[in-house]
């Protein structure tokens, strides 16, 4: 046990803020969609470091991104079946074309 | 069955009533048998009362009746009178039961307007009986918010925004208040909303009083009127129809000072005794400075509802000024206040139904058209400016005997500048009589109008009846609420 | 003495009847409904002054005074109330006798005076009401009955002069006196609430003790209470109504504005008499500075008015203001030692009321006949009407001053009283008292003498030069006239009644004696200045007045024109109060109070146009609304922790 | 000497993912930004292997790598052209989006360093698959049956609701 | 491994059961069936309404991770009795072309959200918390999405799912330092460790905005105007109403569970975020034209008022909240019945200006709708006002007088724009007003239900008695 846990948090936050840079600057719905998953993965990162490095007894941080990920992959599919469904409707999954529900 | 209750019970049905009615003839005999069974309820509530106080009967409320309702909340049903809302109640009826017949012809949705009117009654029944904090709010509320539609509805000129600013204000005023009630239910230790109980207890800490009277007193003084809350009632009485214009000034703006007095002022006396210098600064502004503006409008119900502004300042003026007098006087300026504005609405619609105009620029010699209601306009205009034989001069005059007895600079100058309105005021309405009744009428129109037809005249008849009684013979009315007013004086006072 | 309530009952029941179904009502029953009833008031009134008087003094040699009723009306917190009830002594059994009189020559002239009017009904019932009021006023028991009964004379006062209420000048003249008799009430108003506050009671009767206690402040209490007397009796400043209110029937100016109405200040003064000059004489001699100067602008003013009917008002605030005078120079309440003015007051008000209602009652008939007020339309009506001329002339004759007739005795006594006081005073009111002899010979003369208007324009008539036939005037109806008659007989009389056997300062008797040396010269003074009236105006415009009118012209105009005191409160009221205050608080009120409100209004739906991009339907941007939110909260509650 | 090969291996590992996910937000055809969160996603399993969790690198590599991003590339041909133009946003959000994400990251990261969390210890052993099954399938604390049963009710609500939403008719 | 403590959950399993046997229906059902298939819906909602209900005795299964007593029963029976008005408002909805054959698929959707809801109610775990959120948006996601031929739908639903996972992301994230710092995802577990440092306010906030997303608090409001207005008007309402009201209780459990040591920090969060919400969902309120819009923004003041009960943080407060979402349910509900009915009529988005005149063409619809807004407004004697007074007694209690005014003069802003409402409908004139509606049976009952509820309600004072019985 050598690499300090600080490090994988680090890590994963600076994944984390990078899907969250994705998702506010991209201009896609699928590229959103993405930064999502970057984010998500992130997470499952803490919680898999917290449950190896801090808190071992038990399976609690494991379970969670075990879990995490098949929530993930629900999410997913739930979302794209709707961007499916939005580029049958209009044609486009362009973020900039999304705005006829305003002000 | 305590008969209280019938207060609740009675407009309750009449609701139903109108609800399932049918044609115009079931909603006026609904309405008619309704307000006429308030107004011998009431009449017999104030002889039976009478007559127990007479019989030594001494509580300070009587009819007293609660049923828990929220008990957790220490929210309770409770009920009782006592002069002050005897009085209170038997102005009601009477307006109620006029406003009736003033709105006999009211058009179109007759049922909807006679159902927010009942709506509204019931509020105002709810509130003066209402001995509980919740209660009585609930009530307050219930009976203003069927202004809106009422106004906005069946009112005329620029009503929609004149309905909106007067619920808007009350309604801000009523935010004040709910700070209020409950800064004093918790600063009486969270025990009860009961008004005497809170009161017996007598346990607010001073400073929480300092922070919650200016809250209640500002929050019923919108509804009263106060400088400079007023602005809502210029508006708000010169866009709504005529029974509710009377219903309005009559007795709706009377719950205002009732509050203010039972409630902020009974419950907070410490802040009431300290904080009083500002507030009759402010409605010695409104007395005198609603007179002033009465002078130069040039709409009948602007210069009424500025005339209000003023009497209603001089409500709450008295009552600010502590004393047994003023305050019976208060009340008696309430009750004769009512009577006669209502009196006054009444008739200035009437006229506006037929001239179409309220302009008094526009309106000349009407007094050879339209005699009686002429005359019962220059009538309603001697009350107003206190002729004696009137109800006004009654209430006048306790009030400023009352204020005359605190001896001090202050109350002094106050009460008499608060005097010099009874000129004013006969100012602009011998300013309206001459320009509107007398003279030679100049419009070709407005020879064709005819005078007053039945239900009119019974409205305003009944009102000048009611108006001179209590300026004949104001004694057994001061009695009735005079010693209820010792009373809840005798707990403000430190 | 029970009876007595029948005086007040009687004319409201009238008031009533007349007022509730007067509409309904052929105008001859109407008429008789208020004569008749007025007539049984008379009767009354009589009966309770003969009954009164005839009781004889009591032990401390002074007339009891009786309270027949007394009521609480009205009770306040601790003594105070408000009181109704009836009071009879001196003064207020004489009030009744000349309000009952003179109430009942009014009511019989107008049988005639207005038969035909639009509104006769109307116009007994509120002659009916006045006279109810006017009662009720003189029977007061305490200060705030008076003040009640008062305000309701005001208002009588008003609805009469107010009855043509077609004229656009008798409605501007009513509002007029109506508000500036209300004006000065509200002084009367704080006057009483003093005098509450610190007596402890309304009452005219109070003990000793506290008024001792309250001595401080009476004289305030009584000053104010003045100024709603100076008001109502229309002294200086607050005359100006009185003149206007001559816009109402004549009948009406004879009742309110000249016998009775009038004198209630008067009568308000000498109610307190024993208090003000207990307590506080300085405003007694207060009062008897404005009553001479009222006297003496009044006297002027009159005498180069054109309106007959203006003359008669400003010779009756003059006259008025001699009464206040009278009462202004006591110094003492004992008759013998300064109290003489009391009794003269009195007595001056008396006759007052019945040679003034005398000359109001012809002039109504003059103008009756030649239907104008204007002096231009008159001359030369003594062929025309004889029993006119010569009643008018017995009532300028008292006026005037003249011996036997009554006017001669009571003006006597004030100017002795006023002798008594100080020489200046007594010379000051003896040149007044001239000059009223002058100006009423003036109108005298230029009605029924001089050239017949009518002769002029039927000569032109004649001459072709006119369309239609003047009017001829005709002597009055019998109606009108037998109140001239009796009112003159009683006007002839009424100076050799004894009248300080009944009333006087101290209530004692005091037996009237001529003072010779005032005698004498007031009569040459008033005799002289008929003469010079009767050169100056017999013949029409003589040589002298026109010298005067030449060469005094700015002052004759500035004195018709009332000295401009009308102009000055037209300014202050519509100027300043008016254009100055009421208009600029309504406009204060619209757009800065109302506005404000408004404001926020607008400004709060502003500020939702601006919170509006925030909702730009960029899901991106709502997420970094989202992110930075929760970033900052997190900043800001670590801040706090 | 283990310890510096595993610094070394995290090192390159870690700047590898945040590489790939850089290249993913920044990559201007989508198809691309797919294949860099695969290799983001296999550096994720990387990750769980390096702490021993060999199934929850396993089920990453399959349920993520091999379902989600099958998913994306599905989708991403599905829609074919619609996808091709994903130019970044204005340039005020860009503005806005990377200062708050670069606040957020520094927040983060100061509070990270900050916060000294409590250490166990760490175990090579890795995970059994009895205690894995027992984890997941037992009902006493710690143990998470009634979570498995939820998911499977999500997991069938999102079936059903995805299949509805992009089923043709 | 005591399976059976699965039976012992007696709404979950009670629910699941419905799920089934609708799920089965729509496979099996054809042709007439289908006709009573919304009657058949109907009947066992109330059935499991009765058993949510009766079923309320205190338990703790599966070691601590589910906690379930009388006062959540009652709540997850309150959200179905919800759910119930919702669906029965949607049968002429659901009867139309493009949905007639997708009416399975709704019933089932909007269970398993309720079955979610239930789960985050009852959840004393993170990760159950976790799931049961997911399971409340993720078909939610779908049904907003449900129109699938109208672009609003569509685009309502891409951002209702793209922002919710944004959330969750964030969420997750604070959940995941939570159990870095406490070692523990057990709620019981936690308290005595969370302190209130720097990290555990993070790990708070981070949190908290999960909820505070589905709630609809200002910042994290965003989303849901647009996702209103486009997704299917019972959807909306579904949304608006039941989604929050679970919302919220999780987050009375959670802040009085998790961080009762840390009651400063959130009460202060609370604080902002409520002011935040109320003033600023009626700012833009004001000027919204589109009643779904419009009725999102009300929502939105409506959560900060419930937020008031809620950071109160004790019994009183439960009893409060409790009762308000109770209120708000049906009044909210009745609302959009209300236009629900009008777009079935329309065919067409309702704005302000379609309404005008309502009155005049359909009295009772626009009396419900009047004194719905009345009670939304807190006008008595409507049940929105004694909810009102309760939530305001409750924060005023706790000693937060100023917030407290604040909300108090916010009333008065959201009187206004309530008013208007009520203005279009009785005052402002219209040539071509909305034609009277037919509504059909299950709509009138629904709306029969909810005007009694506005009425009843406050004046009935046992409700809230029981409720607060049930108070913990």
């Amino acid at each position: 046990m050598t690499i300090p846990s600080e490090y994988y948090l680090i890590l994963s936050a600076i994944l984390f803020f990078i899907g969250i840079f994705g998702f506010f600057t991209r201009r896609n719905l699928i590229s959103l969609l993405i930064s999502t998953e970057l984010m998500f993965n992130a997470v499952d990162i803490n919680f898999a470091v917290f449950n190896a490095y801090s808190h071992t007894d038990y399976l609690e941080g494991y379970i969670f991104t075990l879990f995490g990920i098949g929530i993930a992959a629900a999410e997913t599919a739930v979302a794209i079946a709707i961007i499916i469904n939005v580029y049958r409707n209009m044609h486009t999954i362009h973020i900039k074309k999304l705005r006829e529900l305003k002000h | 069955m305590n008969i209280l209750n019938l207060f609740i019970f009675i407009p309750l049905s009449m609701l139903l009533a109108l609800f399932i009615s049918r044609n115009i003839k079931q909603i006026r005999a609904t309405m008619v048998t309704g307000s006429t069974l308030l107004l011998a309820l009431s009449v017999y509530l104030t002889i039976d009362f009478i007559a127990q106080r007479n019989a030594g009967v001494s509580a300070a409320q009587l009819y007293c009746d609660s049923w828990h309702w929220y008990p957790t909340l220490n929210i309770c049903y409770s009920i009782g009178v006592d002069g002050v809302s005897v009085a209170m109640i038997l102005l009601s009826s009477i307006i109620v039961f006029t406003g009736t017949f003033a709105s006999w012809r009211i058009k179109p949705q007759t049922k909807e307007f006679f159902l927010w009117y009942t709506l509204l009654t019931l509020g105002v029944y709810g509130f003066f009986i209402s001995t509980d904090l919740f209660t009585m709010f609930m009530f307050y509320e219930t009976a203003l918010i069927p202004m809106y539609l009422l106004i906005g509805v069946w009112g005329s000129g620029k009503k929609e925004y004149s309905a909106m600013k007067l619920t808007l204000m009350l309604m801000g005023g009523s935010a004040f208040l709910l700070m209020g009630i409950l800064g004093i239910y918790f600063g009486s230790g969270a025990t009860t909303m009961n008004i005497h109980e809170i009161a017996a207890l007598g346990n607010i800490p001073v400073n929480i009083q300092y922070i919650f009277f200016p809250l209640t007193f500002i929050g019923f003084g919108v509804l009263g009127a106060l400088f400079p809350f007023h602005t809502w009632s210029p508006d708000g009485h010169a866009s709504a129809p005529t029974s509710v214009s009377m219903l309005h000034a009559g007795v709706l703006m009377k719950l205002g000072g009732y509050g203010c007095f039972r409630i902020a002022m009974y419950l907070l006396p410490q802040a009431a005794n300290d904080l009083a210098w500002l507030f009759i600064i402010l409605t010695t502004i409104s007395v005198v400075y609603g007179a002033l503006s009465a002078i130069s409008q040039t709409d009948l119900k602007y210069i009424n509802a500025y005339s209000s502004v003023s009497h209603c300042g001089l409500v709450l003026f008295a009552l600010l000024m502590m004393t047994r007098t003023a305050c019976t006087g208060a009340i008696l300026q309430m009750l004769s206040h009512g009577l006669m504005t209502a009196l006054f609405f009444a008739i200035i619609g009437m006229i506006y139904g037929r001239t179409h105009t309220r302009d008094i620029r526009k309106m000349q010699g009407l007094m050879k058209i339209m005699p009686f209601l002429a005359v019962g306009y220059v009538i309603a205009g001697f009350a107003n400016l206190g002729l004696p034989g009137f109800s006004g001069f009654v209430a006048e005059m306790t009030i400023f005997v009352g204020a005359f007895s605190i001896d001090d600079i202050f109350h002094r100058v106050v009460t008499i500048i608060a005097c010099t309105s009874i000129v004013i005021t006969a100012v602009y309405i011998l300013r309206v009589v001459g320009k509107i009744l007398y003279g030679v009428p100049t419009d070709s129109e407005h020879l064709k109008l005819t005078d007053a037809t039945w239900d009119e005249r019974f409205t305003v008849i009944c009102l000048i009846a009611c108006v001179a009684a209590l300026g004949i013979a104001p004694m057994w009315m001061s009695n009735l609420i005079g010693g209820d007013v010792a009373n809840i004086i005798s707990n403000i006072q430190p | 003495m029970q009876f007595c309530i029948f005086i007040l009952i009687l004319p409201l029941l009238s008031f009533l009847i007349l007022g509730l179904c007067g509409s309904k009502m052929p105008h001859k029953l109407a008429g008789t409904i208020g004569t008749v009833s007025l007539s049984v008031v008379t009767i009354l009134a009589y009966t309770v002054a003969v009954i009164y008087f005839g009781g004889g003094r009591g032990d401390e040699g002074t007339f009891p005074t009786l309270i027949p009723y007394d009521y609480t009306w009205l009770p306040f917190a601790g003594t105070l109330s408000i009181d109704m009830g009836i009071l009879l002594d001196p003064i207020s059994v004489m009030m009744l006798i000349v309000i009952s009189t003179v109430s009942l020559m009014v009511h019989i002239y107008s049988l005639g005076y207005m038969k035909g009017e639009r509104g006769f009904q109307r116009y007994y019932a509120f002659l009916s009401l006045f006279t109810f009021s006017m009662l009720g006023l003189v029977v007061a028991t305490n200060i705030f009955q008076m003040y009640l009964f008062w305000e309701l004379v005001g208002v009588s006062s008003y609805l009469l002069i107010g009855f043509y209420y077609t004229s656009p000048k008798a409605i501007a003249a009513s509002k007029k006196a109506f508000i500036v008799t209300r004006f000065a009430d509200l002084f009367f108003l704080i006057g009483i609430l003093i005098y509450g506050y610190y007596t402890k009671t309304f009452s005219f009767s109070v003990n000793e003790t506290m008024l001792m206690a309250a001595s401080s402040m009476l004289p305030l209490s009584l000053g104010l209470m003045f100024v709603g007397g100076a008001g109502k009796s229309a002294m200086f400043p607050l005359h100006i109504w009185l003149p206007d209110a001559m816009e109402g029937p004549t009948p009406v100016s004879a009742l309110i504005h000249a016998a009775t109405m009038v004198v209630a200040g008067v009568y308000l003064v000498a109610r307190l008499f024993p208090l003000f000059i207990g307590y506080a004489p300085d405003v007694l001699h207060i009062i008897a500075y404005v009553g001479a100067f009222t006297a003496l602008y009044a006297a002027v003013v009159a005498c180069v008015q054109t309106d007959i009917k203006r003359v008669l008002a400003f010779s009756t605030i003059s006259q008025i203001a001699f009464m206040m005078v009278a009462l202004g120079v006591c110094t003492s309440s004992n008759p013998h030692d300064g109290g003489l003015g009391y009794m003269a007051s009195m007595f001056h008000l008396f006759t007052h009321a019945m040679f003034k209602g005398l000359l109001f009652l012809g002039a109504g008939a003059i103008i009756h006949a030649v239907h104008s007020n204007e002096k231009s339309n008159m001359g030369g009506l003594r062929k025309y009407m004889p029993i006119t001329h010569i009643t008018f002339l017995i009532a300028c004759l008292a006026i005037a001053g003249i011996p036997p007739f009554s006017g001669f005795f009571s003006k006597d006594e004030i100017l002795a009283a006023c002798y008594n006081f100080s020489t200046t005073m007594g010379v000051f009111m003896s040149i007044i008292a001239a000059i009223t002899a002058f100006y009423m010979f003036r109108l005298y003369n230029l009605i029924f003498w001089g050239k017949s208007h009518y002769e002029e324009e039927l000569a032109a008539y004649n001459a072709r030069e006119r369309e239609e036939k003047p009017h001829k005037p005709h002597e009055a109806p019998f109606v009108m006239t037998l109140p001239l008659i009796i009112l003159a007989v009683i006007s002839s009389i009424a100076g050799f009644i004894p009248f300080g056997e009944f009333i006087s300062s101290n209530g004692e008797s005091y037996s009237i004696h001529l003072q010779p040396a005032v005698a004498i010269a007031s009569i040459t003074l008033a005799v002289a200045s008929i003469a010079i009236a009767t050169i100056m105006y017999r013949k029409g415009d003589s040589k002298i007045t026109i010298y005067i009118n030449t060469h005094l012209k700015g002052f004759i105009k500035a004195a018709y024109n009332r000295f401009y005191i009308d102009e000055l409160w037209l300014f202050i009221t519509k100027k300043i109060i008016f254009n100055g205050i009421s208009r600029p608080i309504a406009w204060f009120d619209r757009n800065v109070i109302d506005g404000s409100l408004d404001k926020i209004a607008s400004m709060t739906q502003k500020l939702s146009n601006h919170v509006r991009p925030m909702q730009s339907g960029n899901i991106q941007s709502y997420n970094i609304w989202f992110l930075s939110g929760a970033l900052l909260l997190i900043l800001i509650l670590i801040y706090l922790a | 000497m283990e310890e510096t090969t595993n610094i070394i291996i995290f090192g390159i590992l870690s700047l590898l993912m945040v590489a790939a996910a850089v290249a993913a937000v920044i990559s201007s055809k989508i198809m691309r930004a797919a294949t860099y969160l695969l290799f983001v996603l296999f550096g994720t399993a990387g990750i769980y292997f390096s702490l021993f969790y060999t199934f929850l690198g396993a089920a990453q590599i399959t349920v993520y790598a091999g379902g989600i991003v099958v998913l994306f590339v599905f989708a991403i041909l599905l829609i074919g052209k619609g996808s091709v133009d994903i130019t970044h946003t204005s340039k005020l959000r860009y503005l806005a989006g990377l200062a708050t994400s670069a606040a957020g990251l520094s927040l983060t990261i100061y509070l990270i360093r900050s916060t000294s969390f409590v250490t166990g210890k760490f175990s090579s052993a890795g995970v059994s698959m009895e205690k894995l099954g027992n984890t997941i399938m037992g009902t006493d604390k710690y143990n998470f049956v009634l979570t498995f049963e939820v998911l499977s009710i999500l997991l069938l609500a999102c079936m059903v609701g995805a299949i509805l939403i992009a089923r043709k008719k | 491994m005591n399976y059976l403590q699965f039976l012992s959950m007696t709404p979950e399993i009670s629910l699941l059961g419905v799920f089934v046997m609708i799920f089965l229906f729509d496979l099996v059902a054809t042709g007439r069936y289908r006709r009573i298939f919304h009657g058949i819906v109907c009947l066992l909602l109330i059935a499991h309404t009765y058993i949510c209900i009766t079923s309320g005795e205190e338990q703790t299964l599966f070691g601590g991770m589910y906690y379930n007593n009388p006062m959540i029963s009652f709540v997850k029976a309150l959200l179905t009795f919800g759910t119930l008005l919702v669906i029965l408002q949607a049968h002429r909805w659901l009867r139309g072309s493009y949905t007639y054959y997708k009416q399975g698929e709704f019933y089932v959707l909007m269970l398993s959200t309720l079955i979610g809801m239930y789960f985050m109610m009852s959840a004393r775990h993170f990760l159950l918390l976790f799931i049961g959120i997911e399971l409340a948006s993720l078909p939610l996601a779908c049904l907003v999405a449900f129109d699938k031929y109208r672009h609003n739908s569509a685009e309502a639903g891409i951002k209702y799912i793209l922002s919710s996972m944004f959330s969750s992301a964030i969420m997750l994230f604070g959940i995941s330092y939570l159990y870095g710092i406490t070692g523990t995802l057990y709620f019981d577990d936690m308290p005595t460790i969370l302190t209130g440092t720097p990290i555990h306010i993070f790990s708070l906030v981070m949190f908290f905005v999960g909820l505070g997303f589905k709630i609809s608090l200002v910042p994290f409001h965003l989303w849901t105007a647009d996702s209103y207005q486009g997704a299917p008007t019972v959807v909306t309402a579904y949304l608006s109403v039941i989604s929050k009201g679970a919302a919220v209780f999780t987050l009375f459990v959670v802040l009085t569970k998790v961080f009762s040591n840390m009651v400063p920090q959130w009460q202060t969060l609370l604080y902002i975020l409520t002011v935040a919400s109320i003033t600023i969902a009626n700012l833009f309120a004001i000027k919204q034209h589109n009643i779904k819009r419009f009725m999102a923004f009300s929502s939105i003041s409506q959560a900060g008022y419930i937020m008031l009960a809620v950071i109160a943080g004790n019994a009183k407060g439960m009893t409060a909240m409790v009762f308000y979402i109770l209120v708000y349910i049906v009044a909210n509900l009745a609302v959009f019945g209300v236009i629900e009915s009008i777009e079935q009529q329309t065919r067409h988005g309702v704005r302000r200006e379609t309404i005008n005149g309502f009155y005049s063409t359909n009295p009772r619809l626009a009396l419900l709708m009047t004194l719905a807004l009345f009670s939304l407004a807190g006008i008595p004697p409507f049940a929105g006002f004694f909810s009102k007074f309760f939530v305001f007694m409750s924060a005023f209690d706790a000693g937060f007088w100023v917030l407290v005014f604040i909300a108090l003069i916010n009333t008065v802003i959201s009187l206004y724009y309530y008013l208007l409402i009520v203005k279009a409908m009785f005052i402002t004139p219209n040539e071509h007003p909305v034609q009277k509606i037919k509504c059909d049976l299950y709509t009138r009952l629904s709306l029969v239900i909810c005007f009694a509820g506005i009425v009843l309600l406050g004046i009935c004072s046992i409700v809230y008695i029981n409720i607060d019985k049930l108070a913990f």
